[in-house]
């Protein structure tokens, strides 16, 4: 008899493995496609451009000081800058187009909570939080680029990190979920 | 290939493995999928994830409670009470909570049809250009071939109507609602006229009293102003220190209020007469009265006898009422719908009298409203006319009279003789697929409007009504139609309707309230409309209605006609009472058909009531389909052996159109009812003799109790 | 035997002398949580979604019958049977507003917590309850919709304790006193309901929570309920 | 029936042929050569009726059980009869039933081999087969009956981006854990003894057979190191698997009795379960012995009248201590007086599932007491399996009397329910025929007699003489 095959070598056992393989990486990159690529805009936003200038995060999002979302600019407030501010662009051209058309502007969101997530800005704010900590620097991104691994761990931890005597709060599933 | 990967590249995709494991099991929503979209001219008062709130008046029955919308986004989320309103103080009741399910409702009619009498091969749909033009062709015709019948239309459209009326010389609208049937509304106005001799619906202090006689008034469900009266009756039983009312109730079949009555006395439906005249005659006796005249004809024991009370009862009932501090006796329902229904409500209101509580605390107030309903006498003249084919142009507006009408009343017939019919109904109800145009009202959450307050409130108050949310659908609220309809015509119009479209009516008519003493005011109508929208209304800071000055007792001798006889075990008195569905318009509300009924926790279903002893002599079963034939009609029906009614009494609740959730629903109880009318003109619904035949069929009510752990039944 | 105590913060009074059973409670309940309807099969079949009923008994023989009704709600026991049996925390205690939470997103649907619940005030999504277009636009966004397989129950309307909490902080205040009321509470026409922080003893549902009419629902069971009942009826002048 | 009643005639009259040694298998010797061939063609031998039931049951269990589940799953529970108040339904009723099922191997098997019952040896492969694939078919039902399938992975206990664990505190985490260790160590156990079996095979086969017993097989040579090692293995198993199958039956009526349901929470709970399940699952065995008897090859060699005897006295003496323990858990709640419960129990007996209840008695105390105690009865096979058929009927009664119909009746009768299942029934049936299904193809793939052990018994075993009575002995083999 010859020496045998290690086992990982023998075709049924390779076989086995290789396909538990593809099955883990099929479902790795269709979880990080639909979780982490950056979904495509009406509108090539570029944030690194307006942050650069100095636009302040709130001046286009407002609801994060009193309310749970930040809310996204209608195009009342994009035109009210960009009427004056007039530079060609194919991207301020389709701007232009969704005004004289009176449309809204479809925006795909990038940092969403799910139904079941309760999320309330302004007590974030409130706390001293800068956007930044959990929306990445938008000064290096053109478009907003969801940020990796939010999730309900990334949660927990900050809250405790930052907010240990409100552990009892903080840790609560009704703070988030009802 | 598998054979080339090395036990490094093994490591290595586990580790891949491992990252991507991390990432499945926290990951977030699939954002790609959502498109959001925001407001393109966002209003500055709108925050997205942050509520706007509303205040308007609820529509749901004629009460006029105030309301406090919530919305989001532009869309109506929960409706609460207005806690100012001095209805209903931040109350509400089922039908009020569940009314966005009115708005969104997905029957709902979404835009101006020629409907073409249900004909689905002329029916079509039109612009509201049309739809205008129509109106004005109708409007133009002879005025005294044009009827209007209106029944939970908002006040202003009302007086819309009424001053639209005036001008051509057309018959007034008739304000027709079974609710207002159901209460013995006319019959209640009527009585207050001739005891107090001011024509206005009587307002009792509940809240305030501390025995309480209430013969045949359903406070607790659809009097009136039920949240009001729910609202009194908490404050009756437990808002004082010292003592806790005590509440008697006189009806033959158990109701929510007589459930929630110290003392529920069953008397035969016919007697509430001769008891009310006997009780007048103890209670004067008791506290040292001369009685008048009116009662000296009237025996103990013939009260006894018509009612199946004891006469011992009937005394200490007498003597609590006599001795109470703050008596206080309503009258309303059923005992009122009888052939001397307008008798029974004199002698109550006399009652009260007797103990001297008008204008007390705890006691008997007029209204501030003028009452605007018609009478059930007022609809059957418009059917005969409509029958004599003197009626050319109906229009209706929030009445579904071939639901609620008697089916012997002969509507349908005399419908169909009238050449053109139209429905500003919002929903297909029966009446709107049976009319030629439906011209879609907006539904109440989406309209301006004002309500005054109809008996559920202790001071003057007049409720605004606003849209919470923009139209849903392709509707126009009916006063801009009239307007625009009626000025086209020109002449008379111009002049007589000097209003640009509904909000300038509105405006023009809530001018007087600015100087009338309310909470505020403003210099000039923009202001005092701004706030009037953001109040919810306009009321007065101070409680204060107007006391009767005097009452004046029944003069000459009553003569008491007998209940009707019955045949034993073959005749029963059959007794149709509305549940939280109201006057029937509530059935397309999902939630409403899902909320158990009060007593018998039966959901969307119609069921008849009877007593488990006679059930047991018919042989009869929990859910077994009965038929109930009256002289006027007959209608099919589960069995619910009901351990609170009278045995020879049995009582029942349905829908052929009106949407998916009403349509096919349970037996309509109006196809049992007659058309004869009280001395006030109020429908005599009261006692009707009903037979009952079993069918053999079967169909188990969906209720929410154990049937086995509360009856004892598998 | 001493009485196990648990840290109190809402509880909830219900009055059955005010109480006349008008379910308006569960009307506005359900519009406020996004509850179902169930059509009229699944009501008859024990399916119905009440967050909370109306337990109507009657006592008596005619003629002298009369209903006994009692709202059940999820009771927020401080010693909650439905808490120790969940396989994943989805019947979770709230340390923070003490109240027993159904936490959506976490259940497996065992339905333990459902049988070992002895009010019966936990329901069950036996299916996906879809509202036809457009009456999905009334659902509440402050409330999860949930889909089928979930356990759920009454919150105390923990939405609004949220929102009451957190607007209050935001303007540098404590909540106050009726600041915060479940939907049932709001509507209850004849003010039978009543709501409040029980840990505070000077709050009107604590005062009424001391009323001698006082009981709690199966209190034998050492629930430690977080409502409680005031006996209905009572003599005239007593 | 033909075979039966020569069988009878074979077995007339009794007394006699008990005195016969060769009736005894043990004392009935083969050449082991002829054993094995034996056995093989039992396993080898196919019948185009055996196909025909095996692919229609194949065909069932796809069908009734994951068709009717993934239609489940699409739909909700809803399709299923739970309501409220009766959340658990036969879902867990067959679970339960599932489980007891799964006691009758290891208790043949384990217990008797600890004990050193001599008459088990033919059939504890039978028996072992039954615990693995019953506790397949039972561990099936915690997932059916989830709401949400999808996640049931939740309640492994694993380190997650949540920051969360199952909650130990749970009787379902309990649950969970224990019939996992139950299904690994009488799987285990299964394999156990089957190693030598599979050798066996391994050198009587060709083909595909061969390459799946080779690999099976584990290099078994049958050295004496190798036998050393085996006994000490399955004397350890045996020992630890009692206690495993007493706790997995335990912590399965925990889930009833540490709940506060009325009717449930009594402390008789775990040894009234395990009784029950050892009674389902011996009369569960009985049945399988006489179906195997009359559908297999040879098997009237290996599976003999006295076996259905001693197990016969065996289910006996289990319906006494189930009765015993059924009258105390009615005495004492009955006795106990609380109101709720005093409504369950009067309930049971008198509210709309009450012939379940009666069904229940008659089949676990009347019919077994009115037949068991008779020798010619117990001899009798195929009365024994209507026998034996019968408990589990009303073993099945009893599971259902615990959960629906006690979960029916609470402590509020306004809130009772009634329960009807509906698709349970196909996913019930479901689990049936992929039990039958797993044992019919199992009982053609490994050998279903442990024909070492026979043999073992059958070298043990003889007859001596003492003074003029020959008498049958047993040498003790182990230690």
């Amino acid at each position: 008899m010859n020496q045998p095959k290690p086992w990982w070598q023998q075709p049924g056992y390779s076989i086995s493995i290789a396909l538990v393989m593809l099955i883990l990486l099929g479902g790795a990159v269709s979880a990080v496609y639909l979780t982490q690529s950056v979904p495509e805009q009406p509108i090539a936003f570029p944030h690194d451009r307006h942050v650069g200038m100095g636009a302040s995060c709130a001046y286009c999002h407002p609801g994060t000081a009193w309310g749970p979302t930040a809310g996204l600019p209608g195009i009342d407030k994009c035109w009210g800058c960009h009427q004056q501010v007039q530079k060609k662009s194919p991207e301020l051209d389709k701007l232009a187009d969704y005004v004289a058309r009176n449309e809204p502007i479809p925006w795909v969101p990038v940092a969403i909570q799910p139904d079941f997530v309760h999320f309330n800005h302004q007590p974030h704010v409130s706390a001293g939080l800068t956007c930044e900590t959990c929306h990445g620097d938008l000064s290096q991104m053109t478009v907003a680029q969801p940020q990796p691994r939010q999730n309900m761990g990334w949660c927990l931890d900050c809250h405790q990190k930052m907010a240990p005597e409100q552990w009892t709060k903080l840790s609560d599933c009704a703070t988030c979920h009802y | 290939m598998s054979n080339t990967i090395s036990r490094r590249d093994f490591l290595k995709l586990a580790g891949v493995g491992a990252a991507v494991s991390a990432v499945l099991t926290g990951c977030g929503p699939m954002a790609r999928y959502i498109v959001r979209r925001p407001y393109t001219n966002m209003p500055e008062y709108n925050q997205a994830g942050l509520s706007t709130y509303y205040a308007s008046t609820c529509r749901e029955c004629p009460a006029g409670c105030g309301i406090i919308v919530r919305t989001k986004e532009g869309r109506a989320i929960t409706i609460e009470g207005n806690p100012q309103h001095p209805v209903n103080r931040g109350r509400l009741c089922s039908r009020g909570v569940t009314a966005q399910q009115g708005l969104y409702n997905p029957d709902r009619v979404r835009n101006p049809a020629f409907q073409a009498r249900a004909d689905a091969s002329r029916a079509r749909s039109i612009t509201w250009d049309e739809a205008v033009g129509v109106v004005q062709n109708a409007l133009g015709s002879q005025p005294d071939q044009v009827a209007f019948l209106l029944g939970m239309a908002p006040d202003h459209l009302f007086d819309l109507v009424s001053e639209l009326t005036s001008i051509t010389g057309a018959p007034p609208p008739i304000r027709y609602n079974a609710l207002s049937t159901f209460e013995g509304r006319a019959t209640l106005v009527e009585a207050a006229a001739q005891t107090f001799n001011q024509s206005a619906l009587p307002y009792f202090d509940l809240a305030n009293a501390e025995v309480t006689f209430a013969f045949g008034a359903n406070l607790l469900e659809n009097y009136l102003s039920p949240v009001a009266y729910n609202r009194a009756y908490g404050e009756f039983r437990r808002g004082r220190l010292t003592r806790r009312g005590y509440l008697v109730v006189f009806e033959p079949r158990q109701s929510l209020t007589g459930g929630n009555a110290d003392e529920w006395i069953p008397i035969r439906p016919g007697s509430e007469a001769i008891l009310a005249a006997a009780l007048n005659r103890l209670v004067a006796e008791a506290r040292g009265i001369p009685a008048s005249p009116a009662f000296s004809a009237v025996t103990l024991a013939a009260a006894a006898a018509a009612s199946g009370v004891s006469e011992e009862k009937l005394r200490s009932l007498a003597d609590l009422f006599a001795s109470a501090v703050h008596p206080l006796a309503i009258p309303g329902g059923g005992a009122l719908a009888q052939a001397d229904g307008l008798v029974t409500a004199r002698l109550v209101l006399n009652l009260n009298a007797l103990v001297q509580n008008l204008g007390q605390p705890g006691g008997v107030f007029l209204a501030a409203s003028t009452p605007t309903a018609s009478d059930f006498a007022a609809v059957k003249d418009l059917v005969q006319r409509m029958a004599d084919s003197k009626v050319k142009v109906l229009f209706v507006h929030g009445a579904n009279p071939l639901f609620e009408l008697p089916q012997s009343l002969g509507f349908v017939e005399a419908l169909a003789k009238v050449p053109l019919v139209i429905s500003f109904a919002s929903f297909p109800d029966e009446t709107a697929l049976a009319s030629d145009y439906i011209l879609p009202d907006h539904t109440p959450l989406e309209s301006f409007g004002y309500q005054r307050v109809l008996a559920g409130s202790n001071r003057p108050a007049q409720s605004s009504i606003q849209p919470v949310v923009a139209p849903l659908y392709d509707t126009r609220a009916t006063a801009d139609v009239l307007i625009a309809a009626a000025r086209g015509l020109g002449g008379a119009f111009i002049d007589g309707l000097p209003y640009r479209d509904e909000v300038d009516f509105i405006q023009q008519k809530i001018v007087p309230l600015i100087g009338a003493g309310g909470f505020y005011t403003a210099p000039e109508v923009l202001t005092f409309w701004t706030r009037w929208l953001q109040y919810g209304g306009w009321w007065t800071p101070e409680a204060g209605l107007d006391a009767p000055q005097s009452a004046a007792a029944p003069e000459a001798a009553i003569s008491f006609a007998a209940p009707l006889a019955l045949e034993e075990d073959k005749q029963f008195y059959l007794i149709a009472f509305p549940n939280h569905f109201g006057d029937g318009s509530g059935a397309n509300r999902p939630w409403l058909q899902e909320l158990p009924d009060w007593m018998t926790t039966v959901t969307w279903n119609s069921w008849v009531e009877i007593h488990p002893k006679t059930a047991d002599e018919l042989g009869l079963h929990d859910d077994d389909v009965v038929r109930i034939s009256t002289p006027y009609g007959s209608v099919e029906a589960s069995v619910y052996r009901y351990p609170a009614i009278r045995p020879d009494t049995i009582a029942g609740q349905g829908h052929t159109a009106l949407g998916r959730w009403a349509e096919g629903r349970g037996c309509n109880p109006a196809q049992l009812l007659p058309v004869s009318v009280n001395a006030a003109g109020d429908l005599t619904f009261g006692t009707v003799v009903a037979s009952i035949t079993p069918t053999g069929k079967r169909r188990p009510l969906a209720r929410v109790e154990s049937k086995e752990g509360i009856y004892g039944k598998h | 035997m001493a009485e196990k105590e648990a840290p109190q913060k809402w509880g909830l009074v219900v009055d059955l002398d005010r109480c006349t059973g008008c379910n308006a409670c569960i009307a506005a309940c359900s519009m406020e949580n996004n509850i179902p309807f169930t059509g009229e099969d699944d009501v008859a079949y024990g399916r119905a979604m009440y967050w909370l009923y109306n337990k109507r008994e009657w006592v008596g023989e005619y003629p002298e019958i009369k209903p006994a009704f009692q709202p059940v709600m999820c009771q927020q026991c401080g010693n909650a049977p439905c808490e120790p049996v969940c396989p994943v925390f989805a019947s979770v205690h709230s340390e923070e507003e003490q109240i027993n939470l159904a936490v959506y997103n976490r259940c497996v649907g065992t339905r333990y917590c459902a049988n070992n619940c002895p009010y019966h005030a936990r329901q069950f999504n036996y299916y996906d309850y879809d509202l036809p277009e457009p009456m999905n636009s009334y659902l509440n966004p402050d409330v999860s919709v949930r889909r089928r397989g979930m356990m759920e129950k009454c919150t105390f309307c923990v939405q609004r304790i949220v929102r009451g909490r957190q607007k209050a902080s935001a303007e540098g205040r404590e909540v106050q006193d009726g600041e915060i009321q479940p939907a049932c509470v709001q509507a209850c026409p004849s003010g039978a309901l009543v709501f409040g922080d029980v840990s505070n003893p000077e709050t009107h549902a604590s005062r009424m929570a001391r009323d001698q009419r006082r009981y709690q629902l199966l209190e034998e069971l050492g629930t430690l309920p977080r409502v409680t009942y005031l006996k209905g009826g009572g003599r005239y002048g007593g | 029936m033909a075979a039966e009643s020569k069988l009878m005639q074979a077995t007339k009259p009794a007394e006699h042929a008990e005195d016969d040694p060769k009736e005894h298998l043990m004392l009935d010797p083969r050449p082991r050569e002829e054993m094995n061939r034996m056995v093989m063609e039992a396993m080898t031998t196919t019948t185009r009726r055996y196909w025909i039931w095996l692919i229609s049951l194949g065909l069932g269990a796809a069908i009734l059980l994951f068709g009717a589940w993934g239609y489940m799953i699409a739909e909700g529970i809803g399709v299923a009869g739970v309501n409220r108040p009766v959340f658990w339904g036969v879902f867990i009723v067959t679970f339960v039933f599932w489980i007891g099922i799964s006691h009758a191997g290891t208790f043949v098997s384990a217990i008797l081999r600890v004990f050193k019952a001599e008459f088990r040896r033919p059939f504890t492969r039978a028996a072992e087969l039954m615990t693995t694939f019953g506790l397949a078919a039972g561990a099936l039902y915690p997932l059916i009956h989830l709401g949400r399938v999808w996640v049931f992975y939740w309640m492994v206990p694993y380190p997650n981006a949540r920051w969360l664990w199952p909650n130990f505190r749970s009787p379902l985490v309990w649950d969970f854990l224990a019939i996992t260790t139950y299904l690994l160590s009488s799987t285990i156990y299964l394999y156990l003894p089957l190693v030598p079996d599979l050798a066996m095979a391994r050198d009587r086969t060709k083909g595909w057979r061969h390459a799946i017993y080779k690999v099976l097989a584990l290099g078994w040579r049958g050295t004496e190191a190798e036998w050393y090692r085996l006994r000490k293995a399955i004397n350890i198993f045996a020992f630890a698997i009692i206690p495993v199958m007493f706790s997995v039956h335990t912590i399965v009526s925990w889930d009833f009795a540490v709940g506060q349901v009325a009717g449930w929470h009594s402390t008789i709970f775990g040894p009234y379960f395990i009784v029950g399940a050892i009674l389902s699952g011996v009369a569960a065995v009985v049945t399988i012995l006489f179906i195997l008897r009359n559908t297999m090859k040879h098997f009237d060699y290996f599976i003999r009248m006295e076996h259905f005897d001693a197990l016969g006295k065996l289910l006996l003496v289990f319906s006494m201590a189930w009765a015993y323990f059924f009258f105390n858990e009615y005495l004492i709640s009955w006795y106990g007086g609380d109101t709720a419960v005093r409504r369950v129990i009067d309930m049971h007996a008198t509210g709309p599932d009450s012939w379940l209840w009666y069904t229940m008695l008659i089949c676990n105390v009347v019919i077994p007491w009115l037949t068991l105690w008779n020798k010619t009865i117990r001899r009798t096979p195929w009365a024994m399996f209507i026998i034996t058929l019968l408990i589990n009927v009303g073993m099945y009664a009893e599971r259902y009397m615990i959960i629906p119909a006690t979960l029916g009746h609470q402590r509020f009768p306004f809130d009772w329910g009634m329960y009807s299942p509906r698709i349970e029934i196909p996913i019930a049936l479901g689990t049936l025929c992929l039990f039958m299904f797993l044992y019919m193809a199992a009982a053609r793939l490994i050998p279903l007699v442990p024909v070492w052990e026979v043999q073992e018994g059958q070298i043990a075993h003889s007859m001596r003489t003492v003074g003029k009575a020959q008498m049958p002995s047993v040498t003790e083999l182990e230690e």
